[in-house]
């Protein structure tokens, strides 16, 4: 794939608007990566401002940020694993939207989780399809054709050929996912649940990571074992302090369950969530106002307490 | 993330002393079932409950692990999702989701697996996807999850499902998600395991041994007949030669319960 | 695959010779793995003062610790990607039995690297096959026919069906590893390069993980990204400070690139390399002898300076 | 641990002044070819000195990927292996190799990928596995390492050869381990690049630009003649409509070269 240089080398760190701008575009195919933990909600939120039409959204948890996406009239077609508002309730735009096409029909391409992050790997790995032990006697391949089976060249256990079925390659247009941290280069480090963010981004051909706090490249170099997403991969670093809530960022903020709760309901009276995007998107001009208008003292009740790593040495030749 | 078995909290006034919630019940009996199991894979909710339970009291070798990456999480709260920072902070391991669900789940490491269902059939086949047509849903479900995987992969799956009603206990699935392994060997696909083996209910036990078999009444509960239980089911259930009744949960199983694994009580509500 | 559990379910901690004893077997299919960095080239003398005999031995890197355990009469197949001595040379035993059979034929299956790391992939993943877009228009499917073809079931760029290459899984009985540090558990944290040793324990029956120490649980439970093997893979613990000599241990002590040049004048004569093994393997009762033998002063020229990872925060609720 | 390109360490006399070494040649001129590459996968040995040199000069944005998994070194000191301890220290980013070889490599990351051969033909391909018959060779060579997949899936690859040898640019391998496109063409599998682009040799430089070219001569070092080199190819080797002669290294590569890049004199020699 393809990636963005900047002139001089030096660095990708650009605001929310542009890297938006500048790599979502109408039409697009857009993977939204974060497993619970660290879901890029400001991007989404910034893709809604833009307006954004047509969108493919591949997300394995199609949660409230896609919900939202939906109802701003994003995104026409979602590719997903789980469409839920985690264990919190309902989605109520996609429901509507799939249940009874209210108001416009959204296209749904289902699959299990597994199957979705086979399709982000051989995406990643350029692989024209990749095996998985998952769908024999499952509903699930009589309405999703790309699930297909290959037969194994070696023998089966029993000395039979052995069928199994495989997944295509994923390649977004665009990824964006969330990090706690890059250098200015884009060398991206992740701890906590790291899902399947790499592998988003690899497949990839262009990549926005947003990052809690942009780092000196000595951070970074102290423990590249961290560094899940070189820089070689990615386009655009945006700085975005607390561009996941309501989701967390291990280590930098807790998780909004409150809000969670609160979007099943919100979501399910299409006029609520209409003025909820009104208030806390298009009544925002970017991320900064959204978390001014959260507030210090929310904010302050998110927060979490200091639980370091033990530092490894990796040596220095003396 | 999997397959939800969330519902609305409802005290089973039916079979136990009214002190005793649905969800204590179930947890209590699902975590008798995990006595000699060392591995486990977890949602959250009752799953969470049982397995917490199990640790303190038949199985104190367990390991959960969570589909969000953790294994060998220690807590110091409990988790409200798979994927709640506690669990993360002091774990043993978080891996990526490739190598959770490739190397330890596919690969064959997870001796029992916790699913829910909106529906379930006497093969212990089960559906998250849909009500109605999948095209145009009465309902639309969250869907698989990685209730496949785990379903395809597991050594055995216990289902625990709040409600008995011939609606989610049904003779044919409005759609199957996740099948067990009776309908992949008829597809020439080899699972792993043997599906589900127990189905634990608000009524009672239903068991499975393995492929080929159908899913029987083995147990119910306090004070709930066969008849009852054969009334809440949408096909005509197989009953076991001879039906034991649930010894309600103990004393010291209610205290572990509401004073060790869920002080909070976020689950027991 | 099942998994060695100890009665208590407390720890799996235990010298090298019961290690090798319990899991290391006579016509085993044994995995090796280390690329360059923590070979465990101890298990690998331990396996010989066992004398283990008609091994099958699973290395990418088919370095000197195999040459040795060739010479000495263990392996009567190997399954490698790279036979040679690092850039340093020659491996004289192997180069001996392929070229002339001299004392003996030795099986060999030649893959490429990645057909290699494909292979443990597929057996980690309990795959049937695993595909790689390597080997088109090469001879070596022609001398090994585990590299075999699959046609894709989507249509490829051009519309046409496409085919790749495939490999097998390989499940080795038991995989041997060195790792910095572990816990009596087996949790087992790997930084510097962490090649494919995670893939070759996951694909494998049974697991032994030598580390140059054992660490308490906190110090592993403070950095849980860091585990790149967790308990449940692991059947064995072996502590063994410098087990991975003439290799290296990041942050422990660097390579001894004197020994590896030493080695093709070693390996080039069977006298001398009968006399190597008789003084430095059979003439030491473990590898803490082995060490002793190379001395403190040797030792310290192997040292390494700090150079500390930054810690990151888990954090902790409030 | 891709193909091996050192061998013996000989002054060439033939081209240059001799204080020039052959491995500062062919350093300087594989240097000057790494102009306005960005990524490039590099063994070690000569490839180090040349993508270490044209940092220095004409590729300062180029990044080095090691087959190891470190991506962005900053090494203290020259590394002696691909694997070196001080390659890792203060490394942007350190992979596995499942993540190099398949998302670096395999993805499509990679714009020049350095090999070395025991025999290479006119075509490009190249056998690093054995000189004879492969079940009973007169060398085993080491093998493949990464450069089947080196060669597969990076846009171009440099070959640099030391011995320029009617024996090691042959009309016919002894074994082809690693094909260029054409031979994968051939079998029906569609590479990712265009296969070997340039053999750097102690002689000269020959180039290919793409699928179903040969190696042509286009350039020589000073004082070689083309009957030369063609007397030292195996085959029939075409020769460009106008061979340059290769400007010999500057005193300021030389400088950069013997001070900054490998003043231990680690690969020089």
């Amino acid at each position: 794939m393809e990636r963005t240089h900047t002139a001089d080398g030096a660095g990708k760190v650009m605001p929310m608007r542009e890297a938006v701008a500048a790599f979502v575009h109408d039409g697009a195919t857009v993977g939204i990566e974060g497993f619970t933990h660290l879901i890029p909600t400001a991007a989404g939120h910034e893709i809604i401002r833009q307006g954004r039409r047509d969108l493919t959204v591949v997300r394995m948890t199609a949660d409230i940020v896609v919900d939202q996406m939906i109802a701003a009239g994003c995104v026409s077609r979602l590719v997903s694993s789980f469409v839920g508002n985690s264990s919190a309730g309902s989605l109520g735009e996609l429901r509507r939207r799939i249940e009874r096409a209210d108001p416009a029909p959204l296209a749904f391409e289902e699959y299990s989780h597994y199957g979705m992050v086979c399709r982000y790997l051989a995406g990643a790995q350029r692989l024209p399809f990749y095996p998985l032990r998952s769908y024999g006697g499952s509903d699930l391949p009589g309405v999703n054709g790309d699930l297909r089976k290959v037969t194994s060249p070696y023998p089966g256990p029993d000395g039979e050929p052995e069928q199994i079925y495989v997944v295509p390659p994923v390649n977004p247009d665009v990824t964006i996912v969330h990090a706690q941290r890059a250098d200015r280069l884009g060398n991206t480090q992740i701890w906590g649940l790291t899902g399947v963010q790499a592998e988003a981004v690899y497949a990839a051909d262009k990549a926005i990571v947003v990052v809690e706090e942009v780092v000196d490249e000595e951070v970074v170099r102290s423990d590249p074992n961290r560094t899940l997403i070189p820089a070689h991969a990615v386009d655009a670093v945006v700085v975005c302090p607390r561009g996941a809530h309501p989701s967390f960022a291990q280590g930098y903020y807790d998780r909004d369950n409150a809000f969670y709760r609160a979007w099943s309901h919100i979501s399910a009276d299409p006029e609520r969530l209409r003025e909820w995007l009104d208030e806390w998107v298009y009544g925002t001009a970017d991320h900064a106002e959204y978390t001014a208008k959260l507030g210090e003292d929310f904010c302050a009740g998110l927060a979490v307490g200091e639980a370091l790593s033990e530092p490894v040495n990796y040596g220095r030749r003396l | 993330m999997s397959a939800p078995t969330e519902g609305k909290e409802t005290v089973n006034t039916l079979t136990v002393p009214g002190a005793v919630t649905s969800s204590e019940l179930l947890a209590v009996v699902a975590s008798r079932e995990l006595a000699s199991r060392r591995t486990v894979f977890a949602g959250i909710g009752l799953p969470t409950l049982a397995t917490e339970l199990a640790r303190l009291t038949v199985a104190p070798q367990i390991e959960v692990v969570y589909e969000s990456g953790v294994c060998g999480a220690h807590p110091s709260h409990l988790p409200e999702t798979i994927a709640d920072a506690v669990l993360i902070s002091g774990a043993e391991a978080v891996l990526s989701m490739p190598a959770l669900f490739g190397y330890v789940l596919q690969g064959g490491h997870i001796d029992v697996g916790f699913l829910g269902a909106a529906q379930v059939d006497r093969w212990g086949n089960l559906n998250t996807s849909v009500i109605g047509d999948w095209q145009r849903p009465a309902v639309r479900l969250p869907g698989s999850g990685g209730a496949v995987e785990v379903m395809a992969n597991s050594r055995e799956v216990f289902v625990v499902m709040r409600r008995h009603t011939p609606r989610s206990f049904t003779e044919v699935l409005d759609f199957c998600t996740t099948p067990g392994p009776d309908r992949a060997l008829a597809e020439g696909i080899r699972p792993l395991g043997v599906g589900v083996t127990r189905v634990i209910t608000e009524l009672g036990i239903l068991a499975r041994e393995g492929v080929g078999e159908e899913l029987r009444l083995i147990a119910v509960h306090p004070g709930v007949t066969v008849g009852q239980v054969r009334e809440a089911t949408g096909w005509d259930l197989k009953v076991a030669d001879s039906v034991e009744t649930v010894e309600p949960p103990t004393a010291a199983e209610l205290r572990l319960l509401r004073e060790d694994v869920d002080p909070g009580r976020v689950y027991l509500r």
